[in-house]
């Protein structure tokens, strides 16, 4: 079970930069950023697991047991905090696309050298 | 429990290749917030419903708006 | 409040003055926008001062919120900061208090945003120098990225390379993710994520395949931060897009900061653990390599900025070199060679904010003779080009000599010519370009053949503003400003003790670990008296210096360095193309590189 | 590079980290191992020490209190950055020609418009329900932001472009979202000077599973829900500004 559900997580991160090296779209590319962030939570959560505990809320039940809140704390900031980042590269996507007219980084040559 | 989060994990993969494999921005949104859907599907087994909550909140709903926005305006622009 | 309560404090007031500038910014005149900016970094100036004075002899440590370890295990974050950690802290807020004076008179019109940003900039990068825990670094890393993302796109000063803040972008943040990834594994192994407790409950266990692993992934991060090759594609196009004073910053010390966090997670969390000789081999193969590619790259470029991002890419080579010898005076001089290099470069790169405000390019080949008219300029650029070739006065020249010193001291008796050949060159292209800028030295080259990027459509700082008549004293005074910084770093009697001692006390991770789980006093250092004026050191320098100059006058004439593309061998096309501003290019590369720097580590299979 | 080096070379670079990573993942520990030192601390500390139920929040607001102040001025400065990269752009489109062309959007049904008005409601109370329970049930700041983020667009839906614009001044919340954030560093500094260190959790703590408990867990993530709800709004609203400029430009043509 443990390498499935790292290996899934690893999967992710490596199809993701897959995605940024053919992508012919800067908006698939900030996409394909999005997938490579969501393999940190799969194994950030999947090493906090405790097999047969609740989530650590005490509010109405006290468990016994409980999966741990370190890095449940550390991954929920880092989901709101990407959207607004992936909002600003957004924003730079189609700034790129004003300039010069399209999003394939194929064809943004003017970088070269 | 360990079958369901296995069963989600899986599923998380699939429906993040399926993003990287979908070309057209527009359909892209939908496929990123199927897997926004299915990341909070395995929080929810992995016992972290505050992190399900923003991933639902963020992944599936937020950035596939802003994305569907900005393909229109790229796509208007042409 | 002790002196090491006020640690995070240095962090939390800059931030709080950046969100006060956006509340009330939009009615507040140009004129208090830049006041409270200037003031806030002047502030943030005195508290490093106070810090560095702080930590001679011991380091300061503070449990952020009161969360101070119980029977030696504690839930909070601790900021560890000893005289090398303070002093970049000083460098990181006089450059930002030099780039804000400079911006007053650089920007015509400029809403409270750009203030905003380079406080949080501040901010972010004085966190990142001063914390002790990974995943803060990791949060304070993408501060530093975010607020340096949206400063590239913030004034396009160029129309062509708009999509490099993208690129920036994408890659330091997937460099951020992977550094992510490595800390998850070490949390798991060590259910710690303080760089202290992490080499705490590391000691004493043998490198398997995990922990060799995550240190790999970990540093990868800090050295995309830090554009070490092949992470360092991103540099010059973010540096070609980014205004003028923001520039200053990413090379001054932005890019400084990634080579600090990653030796500071060695030395603190793997040294006990990881065998010295496979990390210092990896570090120095990494150094090597960069140093020679950023060198090259460097010599081919006719856009002056970023000709000067691939010296930047270059020196950060060369500080790595220096840094991996592991021994006190390595690490003193490659600090005092980052302090010296930091006020040099980033008065470059303030001289081409002026040529771009007053002649809308920055390219050497379309400003051919026309710099004559700026007298002053004229001179404060040769004299950075020599003191980038380490000339003796400057801080730059302590730097160089003591990093040559430590190399040959371990063992790598071909330092000194990697340190004197890349400096020369590097040097050698800022003088060529200040010979053709300034002084109208060699033939007037049509502009079609020109080699690297169409830059002829470029826009000032401002396109509607009438250009500068003359250049406003805030700018000129920033640029002396810069050099006297550097010149100070050099002057400084016993300058190579001092750097030597906090060499000494950054290497001593065992120290760092008691001190910050326990409350004990660091333990006092062996003085030892170590100087930079050697005559091998300036023998070596008048060497660069000479070479430098042969160098700038032989390439101003040869004209093969306007049609590079054709005449250059197949090699030298090779690495131009490799260096093609496509982001899946980057990214393929990235990868290429924690693979590469895993393998000169060695990964035991186990 | 061609696409097919480029391909060579991430393939190869893919392999090997891929390698990597699986050497590293058969060094971890078995999948829902019961050792987890932090994390027990962590639980014992929030609900024993500083009487807040949700653990996670404690770990946020409380024992890690500067990794969200950082997390906090990412969003921030993210914000900035999209406003000052989207305000570059938005010059093409005078203000007043958005305002004509939009009051002629079609106008939506009107039993669709009576839904969003009631669901507006709905959601904002929701969404204030997950901030203001932040220390109790899973959720908080970040969480309940979000959702008060996208509860006003509910408005985009039933009453169209013109009604949303009515409703949310943006400059109002651009002002709201530097609030939130500098009130968040305020607090912190607050409990410096109080209790001498930064973000010291000074406030009464009150008892286990009240809703007046936790000490400054409570208070920030108020703050938090106000900052990430305001970004919500002023990047959606920025985005959609882009979008209705395409309408302009489309009928213009």
């Amino acid at each position: 079970m443990r390498m499935l559900l790292f290996c899934c997580a690893g999967w992710l991160l490596l199809i993701g930069c897959y995605g940024i090296v053919v992508s012919r779209n800067l908006i698939h590319t900030v996409i394909c950023l999005v997938v490579c962030q969501s393999s940190t939570y799969l194994i950030l959560l999947g090493i906090g697991y405790r097999s047969g505990g609740t989530a650590p809320v005490f509010s109405d039940t006290s468990p016994s047991t409980v999966v741990d809140p370190v890095v449940q704390a550390l991954c929920l900031t880092d989901v709101v905090v990407s959207a607004t980042v992936i909002a600003l590269f957004l924003a730079l996507a189609l700034q790129a696309h004003k300039q010069h007219g399209t999003v394939d980084p194929d064809e943004l040559t003017s970088l070269r050298g | 429990m360990t079958a369901v989060i296995a069963v989600a994990t899986v599923l998380t993969a699939l429906a993040g290749t399926a993003v990287v494999f979908t070309h057209h921005p527009k359909r892209q949104a939908l496929t990123l917030s199927m897997l926004g859907l299915m990341l909070t599907l395995v929080f929810v087994a992995l016992q972290a419903p505050d992190v399900a909550l923003s991933e639902l909140g963020i992944n599936a709903l937020v950035v596939p708006m802003v994305i569907l926005l900005v393909a229109e305006k790229i796509r208007a622009r042409r | 409040m002790t002196t090491a309560q006020l640690t995070p404090v240095i962090v939390a007031v800059p931030l709080a003055v950046a969100a006060a500038l956006a509340v009330v910014g939009r009615w507040l005149p140009r004129a208090v926008r830049d006041g409270v900016g200037l003031l806030t970094a002047a502030g943030a100036v005195a508290l490093s001062a106070l810090f560095i004075a702080a930590t001679a002899d011991t380091r300061l440590v503070e449990w952020v919120g009161g969360w101070r370890p119980v029977q030696g295990h504690s839930v909070g974050i601790v900021f560890v900061v000893d005289r090398l950690g303070a002093s970049l802290a000083l460098l990181v807020s006089a450059l930002v208090l030099i780039a804000l004076i400079y911006s007053t008179k650089y920007f015509e019109d400029v809403e409270s945003h750009y203030h905003v940003l380079m406080l949080a900039f501040l901010g972010g990068m004085s966190g990142f120098a001063l914390t002790g825990d990974l995943f803060d670094m990791f949060v304070f890393f993408e501060l530093m990225g975010t607020a340096a993302y949206a400063l590239t796109g913030y004034k396009v000063e160029e129309k062509a390379p708009v999509q490099a803040a993208l690129n920036f972008g994408v890659v330091n943040s997937l460099g951020a993710y992977v550094t992510v990834v490595g800390i998850a594994l070490i949390y798991a192994r060590t259910g710690e994520l303080g760089l202290a407790q992490v080499g705490d409950a590391l000691h004493g266990e043998h490198a398997d395949g995990l922990v060799v692993a995550a240190f790999v992934l970990i540093i990868t991060g800090w050295l995309v931060k830090a554009a070490v090759a092949p992470f360092h594609f991103w540099l010059a196009d973010a540096h070609a897009m980014a205004p003028a004073p923001v520039c200053t910053l990413f090379s001054g010390v932005m890019v400084v900061l990634g080579v600090y966090g990653a030796m500071r997670v060695y030395t603190v969390s793997f040294a006990d653990v990881l065998p010295e000789p496979d990390v210092r081999r990896a570090l120095l193969v990494v150094g090597v390599v960069t140093a020679v590619v950023g060198a090259l790259m460097c010599f081919l470029q006719s856009h002056l900025k970023r000709m000067l991002a691939f010296s930047t890419i270059a020196h950060v080579g060369l500080f790595l070199c220096a840094a991996a010898t592991l021994t006190p005076d390595g690490v003193g001089g490659a600090a005092a060679y980052v302090a010296g290099h930091a006020g040099i470069k980033a008065a470059l790169f303030l001289c081409c904010g002026v040529l771009l405000n007053r002649f809308a390019s920055v390219d050497e080949v379309h400003l051919h003779g026309r710099g004559r008219s700026l007298r002053l300029l004229t001179w404060l650029w040769m004299i950075c080009g020599l003191a980038l070739a380490g000339l003796p006065p400057f801080g730059t020249f302590t730097g160089k000599s003591l990093g040559e010193e430590a190399l040959v001291a371990s063992g790598y008796h071909w330092g000194p010519l990697l340190f004197v050949l890349v400096s020369a060159v590097t040097a050698g292209t800022v003088l060529r370009a200040g010979l053709r800028v300034f002084f109208g030295v060699g033939e007037r080259v049509r502009h079609d053949d020109a080699p690297g990027p169409e830059s002829e459509n470029e826009e000032p700082e401002t396109e509607h503003e009438t250009r500068l008549a003359h250049t406003p004293i805030q700018m000129t005074a920033a640029i002396i400003m810069l050099m006297l910084g550097s010149l100070a770093v050099g002057v400084v009697p016993a300058l190579a003790t001092h750097v030597a001692e906090a060499g000494a006390r950054f290497l001593d991770g065992a120290d760092y670990i008691r001190q910050a789980l326990t409350s004990a006093s660091a333990s006092p250092l062996e003085p030892e008296s170590v100087t930079s004026w050697t005559e091998e050191g300036l023998l070596l320098s008048a060497l660069s210096v000479l070479l430098a100059a042969i160098v700038a006058v032989a390439s101003t004439h040869a004209r093969q360095v306007t049609r590079g593309r054709e005449i250059a061998p197949s090699f030298v096309r090779g690495i131009r193309a490799v260096h093609s501003g496509h982001v899946g290019d980057y990214v393929a590369w990235l990868l290429v590189g924690v693979a590469g720097i895993a393998a000169l580590v060695g990964v035991p299979l186990t | 590079m061609s696409r097919r080096l480029r391909l060579a070379v991430f393939g190869l670079g893919a392999v090997l980290t891929g390698a990597l990573l699986v050497i590293a993942f058969t060094g971890l520990p078995e999948f829902g191992t019961s050792h987890h030192p932090y994390g027990d601390r962590a639980v014992h500390t929030a609900v024993d020490e500083q009487k807040t139920s949700n653990a996670v929040s404690s770990v946020n607001f409380d024992q890690r209190a500067i990794d969200t102040m950082g997390e906090e001025f990412i969003l921030f400065t993210a914000v900035i950055g999209t406003l000052v990269l989207l305000r570059e752009l938005r010059r093409e489109v005078e203000e007043g020609e958005v305002e004509t062309e939009l009051r002629r959007s079609p106008r939506g049904l009107s039993s669709t418009a009576y839904l969003t008005y009631a669901m507006l409601g709905v959601t904002t109370l929701t969404g204030l329900y997950v901030v203001a329970h932040g220390h109790l049930s899973p959720g908080g700041g970040f969480q309940g932001g979000v959702v008060l983020g996208t509860a006003i667009h509910l408005l985009y839906v039933g009453g169209g472009y013109r009604a949303i614009r009515k409703a949310r001044p943006l400059h109002l919340y651009e002002i709201f979202d530097a609030l939130g954030a500098g009130g968040f560093v305020v607090l912190g500094l607050a409990g410096a000077i109080v209790g001498g260190d930064l973000l010291a959790n000074v406030l009464p703590l009150g008892a286990l599973g009240d809703i007046l408990s936790a000490g400054q867990v409570e208070l920030l993530n108020a703050l938090v829900g106000l900052e990430v709800a305001s970004a919500v709004i002023v990047i959606l609203a920025r985005f959609l500004e882009q979008y209705a400029e395409v309408r302009i430009q489309g009928t213009a043509r």
